[in-house]
């Protein structure tokens, strides 16, 4: 029931915040924030609480008791279709992730939403909702449900407060994931399909799914089904071009929970149902889903390299980043894992925090051109200082999360593929040309005296807060990951034992 | 014939009673509120007409079969019919003389679509789509001014009229071939024709479905929907859009079962090229149309591609008939309630105004228009098959059956078609989201408060439809 | 019945033939009169063809369903007719290749 | 007490982050206070722990935590302290002390004051922890901490986009090495199942027999982020750019600390590389070459920063050379050695600087011997222990290395002959320098001798320059011992009078102007030396072509993202089939009628594909 009341308090708070707007024209955000922190709490509250977590154990397919939290009612009966949520440590951690961005995204549409902020808060928190929904659902219907719904409210906040092409951006954004998600469905309900004829049952039910016997050449059309649904979310070169554009042109608060969020549903996706529904399948396919990574990480770099919009080169990045997790996951070993696991919490932190500034940066400048940026150090030290951190997070500096990460999908990835990582590992230079790049274009190099103009205001209070909390969250990873690492422990394990 | 019978015709007599007392009405005073009250009234009988005959199904003599299914969706139309009314009400108050014959027309027509619906032989058959057909012709072209509803008019006249001539050709080669004019008849004595002259078998059946596929406007019998869309008035179209191919289709439904036309591979092949070929082309067609109604038109033949593929999947020795009945009756359901939003809300927005039926004119409606905007929205995504609406739960329904079935070449087209729909059906939203910040820019009409209760109503519908399905699945599981 | 019999095929073949030309007629006339003719031709071919098959099976089925046939047809032409005389007020033409202000 | 070595990284670590948090809003004095304190505090504990491990030389293990636990993968933030580790952490602190000192005064008008001192602390800390990490993973982190600290500081004046420029080029350049690294280390956990350098380091001699493939692949692949490090050939073109940060930062990282963390490295795992002497071989002739390379290159600069930026990629050659023959000790050695008077060097150039008005060209100063002595014997010290005269640190370590490399079987006195035409170019322009800069004419008047703050740390690393060759490192327990053989007493001879000779034509050619090669250096040929000299044996030019520019070009024409253009594809042809198929709505009745008839002539003809099977 906890975790219906997670989603139940973002979809009620959602509308709270929508019509709290008649009262008053800034109570959305201190409602949206309110019901986000409330949220986090409510669920912070009910871990501590649980005894399970000091000990945990592998979460068996076979048993859902064995998982943290476990919550079924009926639904369509008639389908086999039911409400079952359940949450073991990676959904435990998405959750977690999903919640503090989603209060950073508040705070970073703090300002720059002037219209229609009731709306803007509650389709912000319906996302959320959505996410939340995504990661907890074990029910293949009502996971697929999650999965498109929460594009809704997210087209909506691409398609009114977005930028100057944002209708272009939200269509392209929307069509990738709904044409992809068509095929998912295709797939769930061949799955479902092949099920019955096997057992004689409906059931949507993962763990019902889970080991059902079906022909090689079905496994193999399932799982690409599944794996371009997720993929094209990932995204992973060549699906991954509606992801600059809808970064570039969403509205702050939705570049964050783009990347930072809406992202690791491609990614928790392929974890959790595109390898483990298929395993014999998605083995025999690892190798091309490795070079698809391999050709992401790299044709990130290289585009990031290209760009002179901020945001643009900052979506870029991250289909580099995101790459690397493609080869965590079907490197599909115990280090690749945890580092694929790790690369979606620190990326979500690195490039949510580089989207604030972007937008921090678009609210005072009006622009995201870099070419009309240079010396921006000089005016907004703080923020400088605090994007040099970013980037170089970004760039995946030791003794912080994103290094963690993708050392250890590198080093997974070499035990299955030396040539493949060493082509991975060319990332991490094009990587550093980029990031540093960004960082010269726009806070380093002359003061542009037009700027000035602007009367530039540093981060304030609200600002350094936000970012205060992801860098300690991102230096905590870099130097400490085990509680991450310990959550994810079980359950890969568990994974693992799923595939020959 | 006897008083069991009657009982089970009573949706039938009531809408004929309600027919004769407009009739009278009209001959007493001619009066529109009161032809309106008369005519809700004759529905409102009607429905608890079909919720009575529940207890009394069974064939009536060989032209008609009274069965819940039946029965369902002749109260399904009868609400639509009712919605309609509701619609009409204020588009036709502008009219001038005789306007209280066109709730005598739209209560034939529905008469005629309640036979349709339970018609089980080739005459009832005609004469259900006959009387539905000519009442629709003069509703299309009821207004007085303007060339747009006479255009459409004439040509759905003679292009309709032409399909008929290709039905009954084709009835005449089957009953040419089998002797016999009951679908049951017709289904009995069919393998046998088949082994003895199957090219007169075929290409009666082959003629029927074209003339059906007419009225359903399925690729290549389409051209007609767009023009007949745009040119009719609103709620005709509306009725035209739901309730005419509706029963068309149920009508459909009972010729392919009781014919078992899903014997003939060729036949099935041939369907097959039908639907893959509206499911494309209708979502082209609609890809960067202007018109609303004209897009509506164009999303329609698409979305009956996706109901051909239902009747396809019968084919497959592995299909489930139950499941291929209850898909059919959700989608047709959902697809309904949809189509009504849709067009209540076009027909409460645009009016009769041609230059409102652009797209264009919604600019802004989602910040002046809540309710209408937010049933637009709704129906657009039930449309598009996004889930949490009708629309969902009837597409996954259709890939469902067609997964079973094995009809991947189907499947594909459908994925294609769904594609490519996502884009013109969120242009809509989208331009309904635009100008969030600015002051009024497109003049929308006043909405009456029947009209947003109306549109709440029918988008609280398509929801619940796709949210709490089991019930209805349920529900439809029995019938 | 003696003196007329005629096999089935060929009534069909004859029927056929008519319905053809109701169908050429209204692809190639473009006054709405003589396309409302070539409906009118369309559907005794199918009233022709019924006839010859309730003939050939014995049946009164046919002839029936030719009666009803006619009524249909009468039906569709009054309507069609009634909408002639108003395209002439308001096309001032019966020529239908100019109603074409709907398209694309 | 070496539990608490710790401390000795983790306070210039708070000092930075506290400078950082504060913003600057510290007083001047407080935060230079902060900045040097917490490095003279991390010396004095050094020294302490030096103290300590002199009475008792065991190596320490101190673990403080598990970083990271993944199946059999757990890296400790852990750190190993032996004799190695003491005198790198020694030279970090010590001359690194002094540096911050120096800075004090170099730095006290800029306003960016903190940030500097903020830069710098990070530096210290993340150098103690390359050298002090007993595992791979924890040296790396060290390893990139201090490429980014370099970066920053190299950029430090962000407002001219040039150093920018060459703080990118900086890091990238070394990113190349250290990709390399990083896939050394994933070559050898693989293979070993640890990183843990002393465990790695055993199993490697269990598992391994020298000349096997594998320990040869993963040496060269460490051998890659040294060589990136430490400025070698072909990874070297971005020290000289580097020197566009604060001298006293080109004093601290690019001459005495973080570029020769390469040869700590290989010093470090020379247990695997004793398993793969081919890497050794390629370790030796990458040294020498370079070695050469940069002296040549050294020879033709007028930057004054330039030329002890080449002098000091030369310098580390040597070291690589020491490493590629095995006189670990000798390569340790010089590493020191040369951390004082490159320090003392630099740290003269930037005396030089500061008073010269930002002037860099040494043409454009000359006489300034009696205007800044202090300076000026700075300068001879540490040239002459440069140039490895008699006596001088420099020698003793120099000397070494040359005798040692001598003794290599085959190659050896090759090598050694490398090494002797080296330190002859070595003398030539470290004296070259001397006598441009402080004799002849002055061109520019200095406004000002250095201050206290300046002239402390430069007096003291005169004295270290000088003493510095008697000083043992305690490191024999670390290495294998050295033959001990001597090599003939004219190799010695050799050795220590070609540093003289160098001096003796630079003062010819420099200073009294009685070897006249101004015909030689404008024939064409001598032209297009110098030209090819100047620019780094084109080197830079070459990468240019090679690679920057490819990789712009290709970045650029994928700008336009060539996958949409499938997507765009599929986009224009939906679009065309609405065209054609909204032109085929004409509105015509006729053609209606027409699609009509078409698809019942389809419907027919496919209905009568009649299957047999039925019939």
């Amino acid at each position: 029931m906890v975790m219906v009341n997670l989603i139940l308090i973002l979809l009620v708070g959602g509308v709270l915040a929508l019509l709290s707007e008649r009262l008053d024209e800034n109570m959305p955000r201190k409602v949206a924030l309110g019901v986000v922190v409330v949220d986090l709490l409510y669920f912070l509250n009910h871990l501590l609480a649980m005894p399970e977590l000091n000990q945990l154990q592998a979460p068996l397919a076979s048993d859902p008791s064995t998982w943290l939290m476990h919550f079924r009612a009926d639904w369509i009966p008639a389908f086999g279709v039911s409400i079952e949520l359940a949450l073991d440590g990676i959904s435990m951690l998405m959750v977690l992730l999903t919640l503090v961005l989603g209060a950073v995204a508040v705070s970073a549409s703090w300002t720059d939403v002037t219209v229609r902020r009731g709306f803007f808060e509650a389709n912000l928190l319906w996302t959320l909702a959505g996410v939340l929904g995504v990661f907890m659902a074990l029910d293949l219907f009502l996971f697929f449900l999650f999965w498109e719904v929460m594009l809704i409210p997210m087209y909506f906040l691409i398609a009114i407060w977005g930028h100057e092409n944002r209708g272009y951006a939200a269509m392209k954004f929307f069509i990738f994931t709904q044409a992809s998600g068509l095929l998912m469905l295709v797939s769930i309900l061949t799955l479902v399909a092949v099920n019955h004829s096997a057992t004689g049952q409906w059931s949507f039910s993962y763990f019902a799914l889970l080991n059902t016997p079906m022909a090689e050449t079905t496994a193999h059309w399932l799982m690409v089904g599944f794996f371009i649904a997720f993929v094209v979310k990932l995204p992973v070169f060549p699906f991954h071009t509606w992801l600059p554009d809808a970064h570039t042109q969403a509205p702050t608060a939705g570049s964050v929970i783009l990347a930072g969020i809406l992202l690791k549903t491609g990614a928790y996706g392929l974890i959790r149902f595109a390898v483990p529904l298929f395993p014999d399948a998605a083995m025999d396919f690892s190798y091309v889903a490795m070079v698809l990574g391999a050709a992401g990480v790299v044709y990130g770099a290289v585009l990031a390299f290209a760009q002179t919009d901020f945001k643009r080169l900052i979506a870029y990045s991250s289909v580099s980043h995101m790459g690397f997790v493609l080869l965590g996951v079907y490197a599909w070993n115990e280090l690749a894992l945890q580092g694929a696991v790790m690369q979606m919490v620190a990326h979500g932190f690195s490039t949510a925090a580089l989207f604030m500034i972007a937008g921090s940066l678009q609210e005072r400048l009006h622009t995201r051109d870099m070419r009309e940026m240079g010396g921006l150090w000089h005016y907004m030290p703080r923020m400088g200082a605090v994007a040099m951190f970013f980037v170089v997070a970004s760039l995946g500096l030791p003794g912080l999360g994103n290094f963690v990460a993708e050392f250890l999908v590198l080093l997974g990835l070499f035990k299955v593929d030396p040539w493949m990582t060493a082509i991975a590992a060319l990332g991490l230079i094009t990587g550093a040309a980029y990031s540093l790049l960004l960082m010269q274009r726009s806070f380093q190099g002359e003061p542009n005296p037009k700027l000035a103009d602007h009367g530039l205001i540093d981060f304030g209070g609200r600002e350094m807060l936000t970012m205060a909390v992801m860098m300690v969250a991102l230096i905590g990873l870099g130097i400490y990951p085990q509680p991450v690492l310990d959550l994810a422990q079980p359950v890969l394990q568990s994974l693992l034992e799923v595939t020959p | 014939m006897n008083a069991n019978s009657l009982m089970a015709l009573m949706p039938i007599l009531m809408l004929s009673l309600t027919a004769v007392v407009l009739m009278i009405q009209a001959s007493i005073k001619r009066d529109q509120s009161v032809a309106w009250f008369i005519s809700a009234l004759g529905f409102l009988l009607t429905l608890w007409g079909a919720g009575y005959a529940r207890e009394f199904t069974q064939p009536v003599t060989v032209l008609l079969i009274v069965d819940d299914w039946g029965l369902f969706f002749t109260t399904l139309i009868v609400a639509a019919a009712l919605v309609t009314l509701i619609l009409s009400r204020d588009t036709f108050s502008t009219e001038g003389e005789r306007k209280e014959e066109y709730y005598l027309l739209l209560v034939l027509s529905v008469l005629g679509a309640v036979v349709l619906i339970q018609s089980s032989h080739m005459v009832s058959l005609l004469l259900g789509m006959e009387l539905m057909g000519v009442a629709l012709y003069a509703m299309i072209a009821f207004p007085e001014k303007g060339q747009l509803p006479l255009e459409a008019s004439i040509k759905y006249l003679v292009l309709s009229a032409c399909a008929s001539a290709m039905l009954l050709y084709g009835f005449a080669l089957l009953y040419a071939a089998t002797g016999d004019l009951s679908y049951g008849g017709i289904g009995l004595k069919a393998m046998l024709a088949y082994q003895q002259n199957p090219i007169l078998l075929m290409s009666g059946t082959a003629m029927v479905l074209a003339g059906i596929g007419f009225k359903l406007s399925v690729v290549p019998f389409h051209m007609w929907t767009p023009d007949v869309y745009e040119g009719a008035p609103t709620p005709v179209t509306g009725f035209l859009a739901t309730i005419s191919k509706g029963a068309v289709f149920v009508a459909l439904t009972r010729f392919f079962v009781e014919g078992q036309l899903y014997e003939y591979q060729s036949l099935m092949t041939a369907l097959a090229a039908v639907a893959i070929a509206s499911m494309l082309i209708g979502n082209w067609l609609a890809l960067r149309q202007e018109n609303i109604k004209r897009l509506l038109a164009y999303s329609s033949i698409a979305h009956f591609g996706y109901l051909l593929v239902v009747l396809i999947a019968l084919s497959h020795e592995g299909a489930e008939a139950g499941l291929i009945r209850q898909a059919i009756t959700f989608y047709l359901a959902a697809y309904i309630l949809t189509t009504l939003a849709a067009f209540a809300v076009v027909a409460c927005i645009a009016g009769e105004d041609e230059s409102k039926n652009q797209i264009a004119a919604f600019d802004g409606l989602f910040w002046r228009r809540r309710i209408q905007a937010s049933s637009l929205t709704v129906a657009m995504l039930s449309f598009a098959g996004i889930p949490l609406t009708a629309g969902f739960v009837g597409k996954f329904y259709v890939i469902s059956v067609g997964i079973q079935s094995q009809l991947w070449w189907l499947l594909a087209a459908l994925v294609i078609g769904s594609a490519i729909a996502i884009y013109y059906y969120l242009r809509i939203i989208f331009t309904m989201t635009k100008s969030a910040g600015t002051a009024a820019s497109g003049q929308f009409r006043a909405s009456t408060a029947s009209q947003d209760v109306l549109a709440m109503l029918l988008l609280i519908m398509v929801l619940l439809l796709g949210s709490w399905p089991q019930p209805f699945i349920e529900f439809a599981g029995r019938l | 019945m003696e003196g007329l019999n005629v096999p089935l095929n060929h009534i069909l073949l004859v029927s056929s033939l008519l319905f053809a030309i109701g169908m050429l007629g209204l692809m190639i006339r473009r006054n709405i009169i003589f396309i409302l003719m070539s409906l009118e031709v369309m559907l005794n071919s199918a009233a022709l063809a019924f006839v010859a098959a309730g003939a050939h099976w014995g049946q009164p089925d046919g002839q029936v369903v030719f009666m009803l046939i006619l009524t249909v047809a009468a039906a569709e032409v009054a309507v069609g007719l009634g909408l002639v005389l108003q395209v002439q007020k308001r096309f001032k033409t019966l020529d239908m290749d100019h109603a074409n202000r709907m398209r694309g | 007490m070496l539990e608490l070595i710790w401390l000795i990284p983790l306070i210039p670590l708070c000092s930075s982050l506290l400078l950082m948090l504060t913003a600057g809003r510290l007083p001047r004095l407080l935060i230079g206070y902060l900045g040097v304190g917490s490095v003279g505090i991390a010396a004095l504990l050094t020294l302490a722990a030096g103290i300590h491990f002199m009475a008792n030389p065991e190596p320490f293990e101190l673990t403080l935590w598990t970083w990271m636990q993944v199946g059999n993968f757990a890296p400790g933030v852990a750190f190993y302290f032996d004799g190695l580790t003491l005198v790198m952490m020694s030279v970090i602190t010590g001359v690194g002390f002094l540096i911050h000192l120096f800075s004090t005064e170099f730095m006290e008008k800029d306003t960016s004051y903190a940030r500097y001192f903020a830069y710098l602390n990070m530096f210290v800390a993340a150098m103690l922890i390359l050298v002090m990490a007993d595992n791979l993973l924890l040296l790396y982190l060290g390893w990139e901490g201090v490429g980014v600290c370099s970066y920053l500081l190299v950029g430090f004046w962000y407002q001219n986009s040039a150093n920018g420029q060459s703080a990118r080029k900086a890091f990238i350049v070394t990113r190349i090495g250290d990709t390399a690294m990083a896939l050394g280390l994933f070559l050898l956990f693989t293979e070993l199942g640890t990183l843990d350098i002393q465990g790695m380091v055993a199993m490697a001699n269990e598992t391994w027999q020298v000349g096997d493939s594998i320990p040869l692949i993963a040496c060269l692949l460490l051998l890659g982020g040294a060589v990136g490090k430490s400025a070698q050939l072909p990874l070297h073109t971005w020290l000289p750019d580097a020197m566009a940060g604060p001298t006293p930062v080109s004093a601290l990282i690019h001459a005495a600390t973080m570029v020769t963390a390469g040869v700590y490295l290989i010093a470090r795992t020379h247990g695997l590389f004793l398993l793969a002497p081919t890497a050794m071989m390629v370790v030796a002739i990458i040294g020498i070459a370079t070695s050469l390379m940069a002296a040549f290159t050294a020879l033709m600069q007028s930057d004054i920063k330039r030329i002890l930026a080449y002098s000091t990629i030369s310098q580390i050659g040597y070291m690589f050379l020491a490493l590629g023959v095995g006189a670990w000790t000798a390569g340790i050695f010089h590493l020191m050695t040369h951390a004082f008077f490159k320090a003392l060097l630099f740290l003269g150039s930037g005396a030089i600087i500061h008073c010269l008005h930002h002037e860099h060209n040494i043409f454009k100063m000359g006489g300034l011997r009696r205007k800044m002595p202090v300076t000026f014997w700075s300068f001879m010290i540490g040239s002459a222990a440069l140039a490895a005269l008699p006596m001088t640190s420099g020698f003793f370590s120099k000397d070494q290395i040359l005798l040692e490399a001598y003794q290599l079987p085959g190659m050896g006195p090759w090598l050694w002959l490398g090494g002797l035409l080296g330190a002859l170019l070595t003398a030539i322009y470290s004296f070259r320098l001397v006598f441009v800069v402080f004799f002849g004419k002055a061109n520019t008047e200095p406004d000002r001798d250095t201050g206290w703050r300046m002239a402390v740390p430069l007096t003291v690393l005169c004295a270290l320059s000088l003493i510095g060759g008697y000083f043992i490192i305690p490191v024999e327990a670390v290495f294998p011992a050295a033959s001990g053989e001597h090599p003939a007493h004219w190799v010695e001879y050799v050795s220590i009078s070609v540093p003289l000779i160098g001096l003796l034509l630079a003062y010819l050619i420099f200073h009294s102007r009685q070897l006249r090669v101004d015909g030689l250096v404008g024939s064409r040929v001598g032209q297009l030396l110098r030209r090819f000299w100047f620019s780094g044996w084109g080197i830079d030019w070459l990468y240019d072509r090679l690679f920057v520019r490819p990789y712009y070009e290709l970045s650029g024409m994928l700008k336009s993202e060539p996958v949409d253009v499938i997507y765009g594809l599929i986009v224009a042809i939906n679009q065309t089939l609405n065209q054609w198929l909204s032109e085929a709505q004409t509105g015509r009745m006729r053609w209606y009628i027409a699609s009509m008839v078409f698809g019942l002539v389809v419907l027919i003809s496919l209905a009568l594909q009649i299957s047999p099977e039925v019939l």
